[in-house]
């Protein structure tokens, strides 16, 4: 896929808690296509800390608005300073990067896609999209330590059925995502899933006892975003891959989890 | 209009903006932003005799103005190059140079030997700097008598364009420019990355799976810029200047404190496109001060 | 409470803070901003034996997050010191340093002897790695053999803290500190400045009057911590360890990395109160990773 | 004087033109004292390019109202951020820094001062503080390359008497302030002026030939602007001073003009 470097247009920050801030970009020309499980690589201006680019995944494209969403959570300066960015102010990045979830092969198959924390954000896009693709049974698990961590839930409403758990129990069930009954009761033929290490390692395992297909969405220390400077690799059977390219999503059998 | 090309040695580029190894792949990496051919040289990525894993991750850490990576010349080989690679990158008019590592004088010789044989590659840069594997590279650029034996044999066996390219943790960076200019050297470059190290003060560990890496960006300029000056007032072949270049101005300074080209490295990871803004950057300040060549602001500090 | 306090050779500091020298004056300078009483160790200016008009201005480049500074040891000679400066200082309860440079052996000799008499200072910094002054400094901190002598000539005269201050412009930096061990040194500091240069593009002239100058900053912090832990792996004498600290979290890494006390340069500049920040930010993370006592993070890192 | 480090609030950004601006800025507590020709070093956050303080001049303070001036000039990136500050936003700044312009004898001495472009800054107050100690005749000669660098002309007015040079005769006398006509028909017995080194010096050397008291306001590189760093020395017949500490006004008979 052809890759772009766009200055696009802030439309709107919408701040959904003291951590977490929604950013709605539109641009003057048509969108590039961008498939879900893809990121961008950010250019944070004005911030004397960020030197390099920031990636952030593509959490939502719609084409009919010409909207791309990205939803970023406060971690630092480079992230604290997106999430101070105001309407008509220009952000610049480079999209779309890396590969991106496999669609599942029959239109039945009882999907789970597992979300923790901002880890979230490549499954919305994921979500609207299998739901558009004629996909019917998707079910979405969101799992975080409170009430305040589980974002968008009425956006993934409209894709999905929607799990949850908190570590504090504000929301859904008590626990970690991989406690969630659900995994219990029902056979699922796929999962995706995208959060904190720990949390797909456990998603992993179970995917692997339970011999289901699983897709992970990794994060990596990256410099460029588009395989040039080796910086984002993970360690898997093949030996050292880059993160950026032919990652981030990855099978876990090719994982040396 | 004005004349942007310069004479490297053996080597004629259209202008004298080259990419760093390590930071822009093979040049196809690019295709999507620019037209790669516009660039006066690429310098690809460091190569071996036998591919190399290279270092466990994580490889990189941001700095202030910088940054820090322990890649450890990754590669799948010479071989791989020649076979995979080189056909690829065959008909996009351009210098392309190999920049050349190992971890012996044999492995740098018969991985030369083996490039010397491929008519589109002009030339390579020899790497006698890299701070980031155990056995070689950085070793040989900081001691004459090594410096001087690697150079001797490549010589040896490699007739194009030898470029050596020199490490920054040196005491005295003119020794080494001298010992590798005496022992045929057709142009050196300059600075490979400076040897540092980022902590994580929370986790009370070193960032870098290799706890020490190899600093790039506007934080080394200063220290690029001194070097730079310092081995173009003594050598005669031509300089290659890099080291924190982000844009037009800084490439400039390098051309004044003697560069007769330059390289980008880091900066093509903030902005992809950086190379032809440097170019056009570089010609638009040439017009706007009546220089009819870039010859005439090589070299040109007044001091 | 957190034990703040750490020992450094002949050295009790009431913190692991200190000023470094060349850019907190005599420490008054900065009164009206902090209770400069509060700080660990103050190591003042650049003292020698004769006053110095230091270099012609421009003496100061901005670079990205550092500066270059030629300054050049201005200073009134250490006679001016004794007489006018000491009695000003002597009743800050604080330790104040000496930093002692010098063009000859015998001047440093004779300058630390001076200093010896000076009952309220308890120790010297030598610097013998001032990259400002042509005939002396980092000339002496380049290579073994000088280093050494400078040192063991000094120790015959100079009882008390003998803190060697080192240059980071060498190819070997624990070559330099096992030498200046042997020879006596209580304690070693580093790094001082890196050698670098600035042009105006514009111009087309140098920014410096001197052409070159020494960078510090945030940019050269990661040369500084690969430098403090290369030392501090190897020595048996307390490290201490300076270079681009610009807050708290700056300081705690040198510390695990191994360094027993700080110095704070440039950031003084930016924030003249942040001597007292960095104390206050270590005491801050103490408690909240429950240590007791500074001492539990001084090498700390887990590699 | 004692100094400070304060977090001042931007109460008004004017922007004069596109190349200057006035900032105003205010606190909840008293404004220290500052005396005419001192200035302040301002700390530029969330500039990337600008790691050291910048040097800026006391324009004008009133402490009627508690409001500091500055008048700043977009040169680079640090000025451009200072000139777009928005009201409410915080500045902090070190001052009062430096000596300050010396008082006359008598109220009945006849005053010029000189500004040429920004270089105006510490005059405004100059004027204003003259005028209150009971001067009567103080003239302000400012020049510039045309009407667009003649800066606060109605301000000055209040306190005295303006007149003007434009190089392109846009305002005043065409030419440079040098050679302005009241420089040949009035006697004054005290020039101040602050500006670009050659008007400096051309203004130095008539003062020194007409035997006339002369101030000037020098500008250097400086990193701390506290007599620490000795990084802004000038050269002076008593050898190197700090601009700083010392100056940044001199008498021209201490410089080796
Ligand atoms: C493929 C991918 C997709 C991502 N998608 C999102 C997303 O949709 N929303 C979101 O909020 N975050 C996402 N992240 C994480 C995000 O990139 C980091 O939080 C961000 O780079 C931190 O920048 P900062 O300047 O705020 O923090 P910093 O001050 O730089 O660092 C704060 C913390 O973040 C870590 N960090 C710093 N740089 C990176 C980097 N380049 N990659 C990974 N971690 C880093 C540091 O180790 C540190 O612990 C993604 C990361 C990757 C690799
Ligand atoms: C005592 C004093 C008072 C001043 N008063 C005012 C004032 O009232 N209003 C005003 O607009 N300007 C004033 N200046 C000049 C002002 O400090 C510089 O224009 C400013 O520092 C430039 O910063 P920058 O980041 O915008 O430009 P940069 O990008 O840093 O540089 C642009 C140009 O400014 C010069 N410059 C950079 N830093 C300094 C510095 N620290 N000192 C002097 N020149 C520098 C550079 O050489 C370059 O030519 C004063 C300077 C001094 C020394
Ligand atoms: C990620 C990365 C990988 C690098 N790999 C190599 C390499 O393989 N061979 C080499 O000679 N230099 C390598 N370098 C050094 C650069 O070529 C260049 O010398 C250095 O980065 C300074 O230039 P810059 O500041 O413009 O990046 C690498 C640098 C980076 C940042
Ligand atoms: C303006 C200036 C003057 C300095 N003068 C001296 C000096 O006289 N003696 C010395 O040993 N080091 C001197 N140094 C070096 C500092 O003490 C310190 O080693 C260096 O700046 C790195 O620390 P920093 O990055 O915190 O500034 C000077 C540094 C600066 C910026
Ligand atoms: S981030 Fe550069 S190769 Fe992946
Ligand atoms: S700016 Fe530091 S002494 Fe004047």
């Amino acid at each position: 896929m052809k890759k772009f470097m766009l200055d696009l247009i802030v439309k709107e920050n919408k701040q959904l808690n003291n951590q977490y801030s929604l950013l709605i970009l539109t641009s003057n020309d048509d969108l590039p296509e961008m498939l879900p499980g893809q990121f961008a690589e950010v250019r944070v201006d004005d911030s004397p800390n960020t030197f390099l680019r920031r990636p952030i995944s593509i959490n939502f494209v719609d084409y009919t608005t010409n909207e791309l969403w990205l939803l970023v959570q406060i971690v630092g300066d480079g992230t604290r300073k997106m999430c101070s960015l105001k309407p008509g102010e220009i952000l610049n990045l480079i999209l779309p990067l890396g590969n991106s979830f496999s669609l599942p092969e029959n239109k039945t198959d009882q999907l789970l896609l597992i979300g923790g924390g901002v880890g979230t954000a490549p499954m919305l896009y994921w979500a609207s999209y299998l739901k558009n693709k004629g996909f019917e049974d998707i079910t979405v698990l969101l799992g975080g330590r409170s009430i305040d961590n589980l974002l968008q839930l009425e956006d993934f409403a409209q894709y999905a059925k929607v799990i949850t758990t908190t570590e504090d129990a504000t929301h859904g069930e008590k626990g970690f995502v991989t406690q969630h009954s659900a995994l219990q009761t029902e056979k699922f033929s796929a999962i995706y899933t995208c959060g904190p290490t720990p949390m797909m390692k456990a998603v992993a395992a179970y995917a692997t006892e339970k011999n289901i297909f699983c897709e992970v969405s990794l994060e990596n220390t990256m410099a460029c975003g588009i395989g040039a400077c080796l910086c984002c690799v993970t360690d898997t059977k093949k030996g050292h891959v880059c993160v950026c390219t032919e990652g981030p999503v990855f099978n876990i059998t090719k994982l040396k989890w | 209009m004005v004349d942007l090309s310069v004479k490297l040695g053996k080597l004629q580029l259209k202008n004298p903006v080259m990419t760093a190894s390590g930071t822009f792949g093979y040049g196809t990496e690019y295709c999507d932003f620019i037209d790669i051919s516009r660039i006066g040289g690429i310098i690809v990525k460091g190569t071996t005799l036998r591919r190399r894993e290279g270092n466990p991750y994580p490889r990189m850490a941001e700095t202030p103005s910088g940054m820090l990576n322990a890649v450890g010349l990754q590669n799948k080989g010479v071989d791989y190059f020649i076979e995979k690679i080189n056909p690829v990158i065959k008909d996009i008019d351009t210098n392309f140079l190999v920049n050349v590592s190992g971890s012996t004088v044999d492995d740098y010789v018969i991985t030369a030997e083996k490039i010397n044989e491929l008519d589109n590659i002009p030339g390579i840069e020899l790497n006698i700097s890299c701070p980031n594997v155990k056995e070689g590279g950085m070793a040989f650029g900081t001691s004459c008598p090594s410096a001087a034996s690697v150079v001797r044999e490549v010589r040896k066996v490699y007739k194009k364009e030898l470029m050596v390219k020199l490490s920054p943790n040196v005491t005295n960076i003119v020794d080494i420019a001298q010992v590798v200019e005496a022992e045929g050297a057709d142009s050196i470059s300059l600075i490979n990355t400076l040897l540092g190290m980022a902590v994580d003060a929370e986790k009370r560990k070193p960032v870098l799976s290799t706890i020490t890496g190899g600093l790039s960006g506007p934080a080394v300029k200063p220290v690029a810029l001194r070097m730079v000056w310092q081995v173009a007032q003594v050598v005669k072949v031509p300089v290659v200047g890099m080291g924190g270049i982000m844009n037009a101005t800084d490439a400039i300074e390098f051309l004044l404190a003697g560069a007769s080209a330059v390289q980008i490295g880091t900066a093509n990871f903030i902005d992809p496109t950086v190379t032809v803004k440097v170019i056009e950057g570089i010609e638009e300040y040439l017009k706007r001060h009546n220089f009819s060549s870039v010859q005439d602001i090589i070299g040109a500090l007044e001091v």
